[in-house]
Formats: structure tokens, C-alpha cells, sequence
């Protein structure tokens, strides 16, 4: 018996958008929001800003100032559009790559700095309440996210939970049931792909059979849809679109935002044990800041003053980052218990004094 | 007042805290219209909605991630696992998430979730629905373990550990979910997290135990009084942190002690007891301390299992043990 | 923006086949084994032994001479389809509803009985070298599935893992990491999904917004069909299709198989707590075994005598079975350490020791 | 012969097993082109090839499970968890089925799979890349874990790990990986799985530990010498079974006993060997055995990383108050 003779009961169809071309040029109509000079300009100053927050924070690892660091260096678009298009009081579950994303929603360069940096401060927020730390166990943070999804929707509020991953972590069970969990229970759950074609050394295709990552959606029974996550302006109004729908009670949406990890994987990787230098390069044609500027240019009088003075800003403003993170205060060492539990257990009271107590002589002595 | 099991003192209390805190939410499989399948969960589906108290797909892993997520947004997530033996996909979200929230973040977001589980063995239960494995969850620094052994430690607790604002792990032995009952007022009131509860006062020899084996212990203190053999017996009952002043201070009293836990030996919470008292109560100990305990192998299923778990006998005959030394 | 704007990259249909449908017609072609009366018959015997089987073993449970056990009723053909289907040589993973997969293929009903009488030895298997025991941690074993699966590959032997797992247990995530390993590494091996709508208490679209369970194999790049799971001639016949697509090196599958479960969950569940009667009434009209019979009727002249021939033969081996079972002489205490490692270690041989010193004197005590 | 590293000799014991034994199969992240994140695995695939070497998705419990399916079959899986703070999601499969698949099924099938992770801290690594829960699994009955220190120890162990025909979970200390050179002959020749090894002979104090912290015991033993006092230094390698007789009778002759864990104290390894002692050894013991331990916190991020693990120092001191007691 063929395919023919059986009955079809369920069809699906996945769908990519994309924008502007590598050249930078319209492939289609613009979204609203893209016809604002200050909106693109804002776009745009994000993946500026983040780009030379990374270069300058690959420099202080290099130099001994800072430990691993993972780069975004490439994938700034996919963040920045989904940092820019969510709302303040939304939530935000990050991995360790959507830099772009969190400086938008207040979390400043110098906590990730701190964080690298190997100190717990640089989870405190102190301008973001509500976001998520960074995770770094993978896909652990999409439960987490149909969780927070949840609150939001039992308390009515008009907010909407997101979660980012890489394509690697969409080979993890808890990508599955989070998933699962949010076409079940129909969470306002918006989750990203960042499909950045690597899990370190693992390519892309070693991870799944599966021709797109966005068509695992198609298994929770929710909308999955493929963007250019090098276009900005489609990634930004892919986001919206998702983020909207679960707004006003749609439901979730899972989008896998295509882009390429120019970095190594962090800097405690050698990229080029797995890959071909040349495939980078060839990818490199596609840089969504390349993109934009090229829009930018052809549509807004961007120019080399322009683009010097942003360059400028940015990189004073990182300047300063950098001065708060090499200006941090120590961390004193039986602050390790005081986060531990809201009121330390008796039975740890010793354990606390007894770091306190090395701690002083070992200040009194240097 | 009606007496009431340790299953329904849970039961009250989920009620209670479903009616006294808006945040609170239940949730696990089959705890909705069903209401578990011990049916602790009995009624609150009806009672406070399905918004409150709802079925969740098969999943522990998500029960446990979703339970923090909740957390984090200011919820009281009460999670259930049906059965401990299913409570392993959790581990990594409570030992890499719920346990750090509050350290990671600084106190910026905190993680007061419970997860109830309903654990031990004696019911004559399948494979894998009989386990004690809370010696991993008291491994984890900035978790809370607690098990109750009555139906007044199971209301005061399981409210105690809702109204903390950290998570806990929460192991009802389900043996003795029925076995006894007790009138407990339904007053909301929670009980300590941090301290042992001592069952009976005696001289002679300290018991420590918690759990379903609170009962082989009182019987076994109960047989060893008739030959004239005092037992203090303590219910550590949150086996973390621990509250080993009032263990030492049992045993400063008696010199001698025994430790009955239905797990097995090695690397179990007994280990840390008998190395405390060793290291702190060296000085008050006539005889070894000794643990009666599950053995160093797989639960047997049930045609074995009284075979596995501490009786009784295995009691007196380590108190005799420790009696006869020195 | 609309979909139509939007580019489609992938397209996906789920397909369901039914060859006899309730009243045990033809809806389609037979496929060749179904010529075979020797064949129907022994799918029908299989179906009718495990019903018998099922039966007994509620009535020893309830009268206290066995624990908890699972009953398979009204799902019978989903098993009887596979384990006709399979080779000797394949390996099946089975849940606790798999009894007539089991029987074919060697396992005793007196191993079944001894399982549920809480007693390892039910899992030894005396006649059925390879096949996994009945895993009760849900979905753990589809990843097992995928490493078996990968030894035959790796051994390029002609063989085929099975695994057999529940609606519910679709849910879980080692369900979803085991058919995308599957799929990435094209392994020998048929995931067949029980669907009987029920996980206990909680119903089939509890667990899933998806439409059907079938699709969740797009999620692993996988071919999914979905299968009336109470036609055993549909149920072998794709069962059939899949293993040779597998054996051939062609890849594997995921076959959702539509069935219901007529009793409790297990005999320590109470079904009336959470469903109507009348619904499970309703189903009974969808009764696997009564549609074989009325096609053996209507086109082999199957009568009353053959049919009481039948049931006086399975009853005489499920009595054979349970005097075995009650015959199991009992199981020394000690034994509890026999098989944990290959040798004991020395520092178990005290606990051993004690156990078995004990084990004597409870004896000699009797 | 060149001398090699732990890592060296880790990737050696590979090579050998694949090299004698077809059944041999290598696999984890990363572990194929890449040669594992710590260059475990370097070269392994370009040698044995795809089939044998391979690269999985990025999934744990996956990982562990056709780790036992494999083993099911006949083969003998060395799976790699990338770092130990990734291993939980294994945590249901080792305990559910990788242990009892034996005992489950009455020795029709075994399970002889490996389980590699690097553990540990002090690399200065971001969050969850320094654990050391080596006692979660010490409490599973039915495995052995197994943990070398030394080049030599790392290649006979991986060696026995690997032909033990049941399943071990092989733990590699990370911070010495590249710490330390000696001349590793590639014989094929397994170390006993079941034995402490002595590092150093002493009478005055037996130091017992494992992993990394032999490194830091080792020194303070030196220093210790350097005062007159000699210490009997055991890397129980092993830690699961445990060998105790060797402790045992080491503190028979030195009557004094430090263990020295990087693990949390509460329910670590070192309370099961305290444990043990207090029952066995309570007659030659002169002092309290002290545990050197983590502390009860979250592994800190890695500024604190230092505060948190034991150093020389804190073992000197605990040597010193066992030596002032009594
Ligand atoms: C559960 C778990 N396993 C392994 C790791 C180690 N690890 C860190 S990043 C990574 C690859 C992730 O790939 P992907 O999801 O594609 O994200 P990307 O790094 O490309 O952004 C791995 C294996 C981890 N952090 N967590
Ligand atoms: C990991 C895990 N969680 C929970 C359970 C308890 N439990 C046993 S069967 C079951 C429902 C399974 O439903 P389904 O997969 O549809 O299989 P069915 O029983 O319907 O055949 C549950 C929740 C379990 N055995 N394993
Ligand atoms: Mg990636
Ligand atoms: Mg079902």
C-alpha cells in the first residue's frame, strides 16, 4: 500500500521571512516600525554597541583580566531584535549570547563583565528586576520559561515570557517538554532558536534529521517559523508578530532565527581544530551590521561621519564598563553563604565563621 | 475535632495554603480531577479551580523547571512527584536552578517552591515505587529536606515548607500515610524547619530516625522499655540542614545511639549523622554509633522487601550491640 | 505581513491507515499475509490468550495472590501486531502493556505472573535472551532503543530495536532525545506509540496541543502515520513495513497506534473517579478482537465451536502458567545481592552475610 | 618513554581499548573532530573511525541511555559527559536502569558501560563547570565510581573501568589533568577496582582522599614531614566500593585520621568514611576524625573558588587538631 491509499489527517507547512537581502536591499514590504529613522538607528546602535562590547571583552580575556567569555560576534542582529521588541515587563531567559538583548532591557555591560569575570554580582541587575541570569546548562531555562509564562497567565498580566537557544539545545529533552508544555497549557511563551549552524565543534545537521529546527514546533502543536536572523529588521518583526499573538492570549511561538557563530565557541575554544576558515569568511557576506548599515546608507544618509561618531560613543561607553568591572570591589569570601538560604541555618553558622575568619588574616597578613 | 491520617493532615494543608495564600499553586500528574493517586490532592481541584490546581503533562523534568519559573515570579509552586522513583528528571533543574536562584542573583530572584514526593518502600508497591534516595537532595547546598512521620508533622511542616522562601524537597512516607491518626487543628500554623522533634525521653540509648521508620524505631524502644531499656527517640524529620545540637545533645545524655533509616548505608544521611557525632560527640560516646539501615543494594521488589528494610529486630539488636560495647 | 508573503521551506503530512474497520470490513486492499488463514489465526489466538491471561491475573491480584498489576483489555492487537511482526533476532523494549508482543516472542506468562508477584526472577526471561524487561520509569527506554539500535547498526547485522511507549509518555524528554538520535543516526528502529488516551487519570490532549502524536516524529526529521491501533491486520502490516524500511537500512519510524484502555490504569487505580462509563462503553464498539472475529467469521468459516476450541485452549494455558506461579518456590533473601555486580564486592559481604544469617534463623524459627 | 599527563594517559587508555577490545565504542560532545573540550578524546576518531568515535546531540540523557542500550548489546560504551556539572540528566538512567539491569533481569543482561566526566574545580571556569557530586552517585547501589590521580592511576583505572563488566562512573580531575608527568607504560594492564592506593607512609596521621585534593594533601603532608610528622596519605581511588579495609588498618597503626574532599561536607563521601571509622575504629582512634571539606554553599563562581576548596593550609591545621586531642 502507498502513501496514496492512506488517509493524509494532518498537514503542516513551515515558512522562512527575510527582508533585506545580504545587499542590504528590501525583498519585501517593510514593517511599520521600519519606516522610523530613530527605530533603525536605535537597531542599529545595539549591534554596534554589542559588537564592540565583545571585542573588547575577548581583549580582557586574552590578557589574563577575565575568564571564559562566549562571543556574539555575527549573531547581533538575532538579540537585538528580540531585545528591541519585547516590552520592559516581559521576562527574558537568556544563554550566554544574547548580550544585544539584555543591555536593551537594562542589564548593564559591566555586570557581564563581572559575570566572566567569575563573580556572582554580575547577576544582580541592578536595573532589571525581573530577567533571568544567564543560563548555562542547556535548555534547563525552557520549563523555567512556560513556568514564568504561567504566572503571567494566571494573573492575567499582558506579558509575555521569552526564552533563547542554540540549535545544539534543541537536542535536549527539557527544549521538548517546555515546548510541549506551552501548546498544552497555550502559555504566552515566545521561544527563539538562535541556529548559529554550531554546538561548539557539532555542526548544525550532526544535531537533528530534521530540515529546519523550526518544524519542531510542529511536535508541541504550536507555530514554528524560520526568520533571517541576520536581518534585523525581519528578526525584529518576527518577534513582534510572536510576541503580540501571545499577548493577547495566541499562544506561543517558537522561531528559529538563522545566523552563523563567527567566534570561536568561547575563548577557551579553537574553532579552527572543526572548521574551515573559509566557510567563516563566506559567511561573513551575510553580517547583519554590514546589512543595515548598507540600508542605512541607501535610504537615510548614513555616512562615515555618522558611523565614526556612533563608533565613538560606543566604545566610550564600553570604556566605562570596563572601568566599573576592573574598579569592582572584592567579593568578600563568606559572602558565599549569605545568598545561600534568606536566613543562614544554624547548622552552617561554623562553616561561615570559619571562612570569615581566613578571610580577615589573610587581609591582615598581605 | 476528627482525627485525621498523615495522608489527609497533607491534604489540609494544601488546602489551607491554597486558601490563605493567592500565590499558591498545586500541580503534578494526576493531581487534578483524580486527586493523586494517594489522593492528597483530593477535592482541591474542585475547591480552588483549575487554575490552581491542574494536571501537567508527563514530565518531571518540566514540573520541576516550571515549578522555578513560577518561583521566580513571586508564585508558591507545589509541585508533586508522583512517586519518588520518578524524581530523578528534577535533579538537575533543583541542583543547577532552584537551589542557586537566590545565591546566583544576589536575593535579586529567589525560588520558594516545594516538590512533594511521596516516598519508602512496605506497600507492596512495582518496581521503582519504593525508593529513599534523599541522601542526593540533602547533598545540595541551599536545599531543605523534610519528611514528617505524623499527621501533626505532616499539616505543620508541609506548611512550614510552603511558607518558606526557599525550596524545599518534601518526602512523605507513604507506608504510614494511613497508618495512624491524630487530631490536628486546622490552625495554620506552621511547625520549625530546623529542628528535631524528640518521639520519646530515655536514658539509655538515643534513636535517631525519620520517616516510616519512626515506627519500627517506637516499637522498638517500646520492647526494649519492657526490659527496662530507656530510649530517647528523636524524628530528625528536616534531615537539612540538620539540627545535630539536639542529636548531641541526646546523645550527651544517653553516650550511645543508633541510626534507622530505611535508605541505603552508604553515603546515606545516616553517614553524616554517625560522622558528626563522631566528630563532635566523640567525647560523650560509650560504643559505637550504629546504623540500622537499608542495604548497599537495589530495593528488592516486594517479595523481599521486609528482607531490605530495618525491623524492629534489626533495631533492638544494634541497641543491645551498642549496649554490650564498652 | 502574511503567511502567503512568507516563504514555505518544508513541507509535512501524517497519514492513517485502516484496513478492516469496526465491523470487521475490508475498507481496503488486505495486504499479502492477510491471505494467510494460519496467519489471521494466530493473530487472533495471541489476542485472545492475552485477554485470558489479562483476566486471570485482575482475579489473582484481587485476591491477594499477586500485586499491582496492568491490564492490556481492548488493546491487545497494538501488541499482537508488533511481536507478530517482528523477527526473533529484533529487540523489543516494552512498557507494561506489551504482554501479547512479549509472549510471541518467548517470554512466559508465569515470568509476567512473577513479575507482578514482586519477584526479579519475572524478568529473567528463560526463553528471550535479548529483548529489554518491562521498563516502568516512563520513555526511559526509547534512548536505550536508539543505543541497541546503534549496536546492530554498527555491527551491520539485519536487525530491529522496538520500543513501545504510551501516550503520556510522548511527553517526557528522553521520548523526544531518542527519535531525534534516530533520525540524526538513521538507526534501525520502529518507536511505536500506544495511544489508548488515557496516562492514567489524565486524558491524551492533556499532554499535547498537537493534533496528533504521529507528527512529534517531525520534530525528529523521522517519518510518523498514525494507525488504527484496534485493527491488527492494519497494525501488522505497518508494523510490518517499518521494521523492513528499518532492516533495510532505510531508517526508522514512528507509528502511533490508536487504541483505548478499557480497564483502570492498573488494578491499584479507581477509573470511575475520573471518566464515564458510558464513554468506555462506546469503545467497546471498536473491540480489536471482536473485528478479527467477524472477518474470520464472514471469510473462513469461523464458528462457535472453533471459537469455545479456542478460548478452552488458552484457558488451559493460562492455568498452567498460574500453578507454575503459585509453584515459584520462594526466593532466598540473600539473593538480593547475587546479581547487583558480577562478583560481590568484599565490602558487601557482611551485609550479605547478615542477611542470609537471618534469613536461616527466620526459617528455622517457621 | 616519554612521560605523559592524566589527560595524556586518559587518551591512551582510550586509544588501548579501542585498539583490543572491538566492542569498544567512544562517544559524548565534542569528542570526535574536536577531540573532546579537554582533548580527551584527540585523535580517537581519526584513528577508529566514525562508527566507533562519534560526535551525539547535545542531549545527556540520551547519552546515558543508549549508553545501556549499547552495553545491552554487548558493546562496552565509554560515553563522555562534557563537564560533571552536566551529568544530572543522566542521573534517571544510571540509577533506574545502568545499576539494575543485572539484578532486574538475573544476570540475563549486564550493563558494562563507562561513564566519563571531567569533575571538579580550581580552572577558574564560569558557573557549573567545577562540580564535585561525586557522592550522589557513591549512593547508588549497584555502580562503582572510580576516580584516578595520577597518570599511572588514570590509565590502568580507565583500563579496569572499561573491562569491569559492570557500569562505572569514571571521574576525572580536571584541575590536575595536565598537572603532572610520570612514565606510563601502554601494557593494557588494568589497576584493581577495588583497592586505596598509598601515596605516602607515615605513623603519626592517615590523610584520606581522592581526585585533586591529593595534590594539596600531598603538600601538606610534605610540610607536615618537614615538622616531624608523618603522614600515612591513602587516594581511596575507589570511592564506590569503598575499600575500607585499607583506611581501617592505617588508622589502626596511625590512630588518627583527616579526610580531605573538594565535595560539599553534608552527606560528601568523607561522612560514609567517618562513618565507617566510628564504627570500626572507634578503639584505635586517639583523635575525632576531621573532614577538610567544600563547605555547604554553592560551588562559588571562580573569584571565591579558592576560599571554597580545601588548601594546604586548612589540611595542616586539621592535621594539627587531631594531633592535639587526647
Ligand atoms: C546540559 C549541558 N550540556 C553540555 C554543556 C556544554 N556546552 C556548553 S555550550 C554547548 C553547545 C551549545 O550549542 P548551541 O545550543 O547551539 O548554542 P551556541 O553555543 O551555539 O550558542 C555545550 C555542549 C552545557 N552547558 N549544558
Ligand atoms: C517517569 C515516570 N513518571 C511517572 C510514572 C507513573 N506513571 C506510571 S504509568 C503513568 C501513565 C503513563 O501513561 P501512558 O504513557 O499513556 O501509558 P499507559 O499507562 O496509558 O499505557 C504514570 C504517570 C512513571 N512510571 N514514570
Ligand atoms: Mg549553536
Ligand atoms: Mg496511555
Amino acid at each position: 500500500m502507498t502513501n496514496e491509499e492512506k488517509k493524509c489527517i494532518a498537514k503542516f507547512e513551515i515558512h522562512y521571512t527575510q527582508l533585506l537581502n545580504q545587499a542590504g536591499e528590501r525583498v519585501g514590504p517593510l514593517p511599520e516600525f521600519a519606516a522610523s529613522y530613530e527605530t533603525l538607528l536605535a537597531l542599529y546602535r545595539t549591534m554596534v554597541q554589542t559588537r564592540t562590547f565583545d571585542s573588547k571583552a575577548i581583549a580582557l580575556q586574552r590578557t589574563g583580566k577575565m575568564g571564559t567569555y562566549s562571543s556574539s560576534l555575527g549573531q547581533e542582529a538575532v538579540a537585538t531584535g528580540i531585545g528591541h521588541a519585547m516590552l520592559f515587563e516581559d521576562v527574558l531567559l537568556p544563554t550566554y549570547r544574547e548580550y544585544a538583548a539584555q543591555f536593551q532591557r537594562g542589564v548593564a555591560m559591566s555586570e557581564i563583565l563581572r559575570y566572566w569575570g567569575g563573580d556572582e554580582r554580575g547577576m544582580a541587575y541592578a536595573e532589571q528586576p525581573h530577567d533571568m541570569p544567564i543560563t548555562v546548562p542547556i535548555a534547563t531555562h525552557v520549563p523555567q520559561c512556560a513556568g514564568i509564562a504561567y504566572a503571567m497567565k494566571l494573573r492575567k498580566e499582558a506579558r509575555v515570557a521569552v526564552c533563547v537557544l542554540g540549535d545544539g539545545a534543541t537536542s535536549k529533552g527539557d527544549f521538548y517538554e517546555g515546548i510541549n508544555l506551552a501548546g498544552a497549557w497555550q502559555l504566552p511563551m515566545v521561544v527563539v532558536v538562535t541556529n548559529n549552524h554550531w554546538a561548539i565543534s557539532v555542526p548544525r545537521k550532526v544535531q537533528s534529521h530534521a530540515q529546519t529546527l523550526a518544524q519542531k514546533a510542529i511536535a508541541a502543536g504550536i507555530p514554528g517559523e524560520q526568520v533571517d536572523g541576520n536581518d534585523v529588521i525581519a528578526m525584529r518583526h518576527v518577534m513582534s508578530n510572536a510576541l503580540e499573538k501571545a499577548r493577547s492570549g495566541g499562544g506561543p511561538t517558537l522561531i528559529e532565527a538563522i545566523t552563523y557563530r563567527m567566534h570561536d565557541h568561547t575563548t577557551a575554544d579553537d574553532a579552527s581544530r572543526y572548521r574551515e576558515q573559509a566557510i567563516v569568511d563566506e559567511h561573513k557576506r551575510l553580517d547583519p551590521i554590514d546589512r543595515l548599515r548598507k540600508y542605512l546608507i541607501a535610504n537615510h544618509n548614513w555616512d562615515d561621519t555618522k558611523e565614526q561618531a556612533l563608533h565613538d560613543a560606543c566604545a566610550a561607553d564600553v570604556e566605562a564598563a570596563v572601568n566599573s568591572y576592573l574598579d569592582t570591589p572584592p567579593v568578600p569570601p563568606e559572602s558565599m553563604f549569605d545568598y545561600l538560604y534568606e536566613t543562614l541555618p544554624d547548622a552552617l553558622q561554623s562553616q561561615r565563621d570559619e571562612v570569615e575568619r581566613r578571610g580577615k588574616q589573610q587581609k591582615g597578613g598581605d | 475535632m476528627a482525627e485525621i491520617t498523615i495522608l489527609e493532615a497533607v491534604n489540609l494543608a494544601l488546602a489551607r495554603a491554597l486558601e490563605e495564600y493567592p500565590d499558591v499553586v498545586v500541580f503534578g500528574e494526576d493531581v487534578g480531577v483524580n486527586g493523586g493517586v494517594f489522593r492528597a490532592t483530593e477535592g482541591l481541584q474542585k475547591q480552588y479551580g483549575t487554575e490552581r490546581v491542574l494536571d501537567t503533562p508527563l514530565a518531571e523534568t518540566m514540573i520541576a523547571g516550571m515549578a522555578i519559573g513560577m518561583a521566580a515570579q513571586g508564585l508558591r509552586p507545589v509541585a508533586e512527584i508522583q512517586f519518588m522513583g520518578f524524581i530523578y528528571p528534577t535533579i538537575e533543574q533543583m541542583i543547577c536552578h532552584a537551589t542557586r536562584l537566590r545565591n546566583r542573583t544576589r536575593g535579586r530572584i529567589t525560588c520558594p517552591m516545594v516538590l512533594r514526593a511521596p516516598y519508602g518502600g512496605g506497600i507492596h508497591a512495582p518496581e521503582h515505587h519504593s525508593e529513599s534516595t534523599e541522601a542526593i537532595f540533602a547533598h545540595m547546598p541551599g536545599l531543605r529536606v523534610v519528611i514528617p512521620s505524623s499527621p501533626l508533622r505532616a499539616y505543620g511542616l508541609l506548611l512550614a515548607a510552603i511558607q518558606d522562601p526557599d525550596p524545599v524537597v518534601f518526602l512523605e512516607p507513604k507506608r504510614i500515610y494511613r497508618m495512624m491518626k491524630q487530631e490536628v487543628p486546622d490552625d495554620g500554623e506552621a511547625l520549625p524547619l530546623d529542628v528535631c522533634f524528640q518521639l520519646r525521653d530515655g536514658t539509655d540509648v538515643t534513636l535517631v530516625t525519620w520517616g516510616a521508620m519512626t515506627h519500627e524505631t517506637l516499637q522498638a524502644a517500646e520492647q526494649l522499655e519492657a526490659e527496662g531499656i530507656g530510649c530517647d527517640v528523636l524524628d530528625v524529620a528536616t534531615i537539612k540542614p540538620l539540627d545535630m545540637e539536639t542529636i548531641l545533645n541526646s546523645v550527651a545524655k544517653t553516650g550511645r545511639c543508633v541510626i534507622v533509616h530505611e535508605a541505603a548505608r552508604t553515603c546515606g544521611v545516616g553517614a553524616e549523622i554517625a560522622a558528626q557525632l563522631a566528630e563532635h560527640g566523640l567525647l560523650s560516646l560509650f560504643a559505637a554509633v550504629q546504623r540500622v539501615t537499608g542495604y548497599d543494594t537495589i530495593m528488592p521488589m516486594f517479595k523481599l522487601e521486609n528482607d531490605y528494610m530495618p525491623s524492629t529486630e534489626r533495631i533492638i539488636t544494634a541497641v543491645k550491640k551498642t549496649l554490650e560495647e564498652a
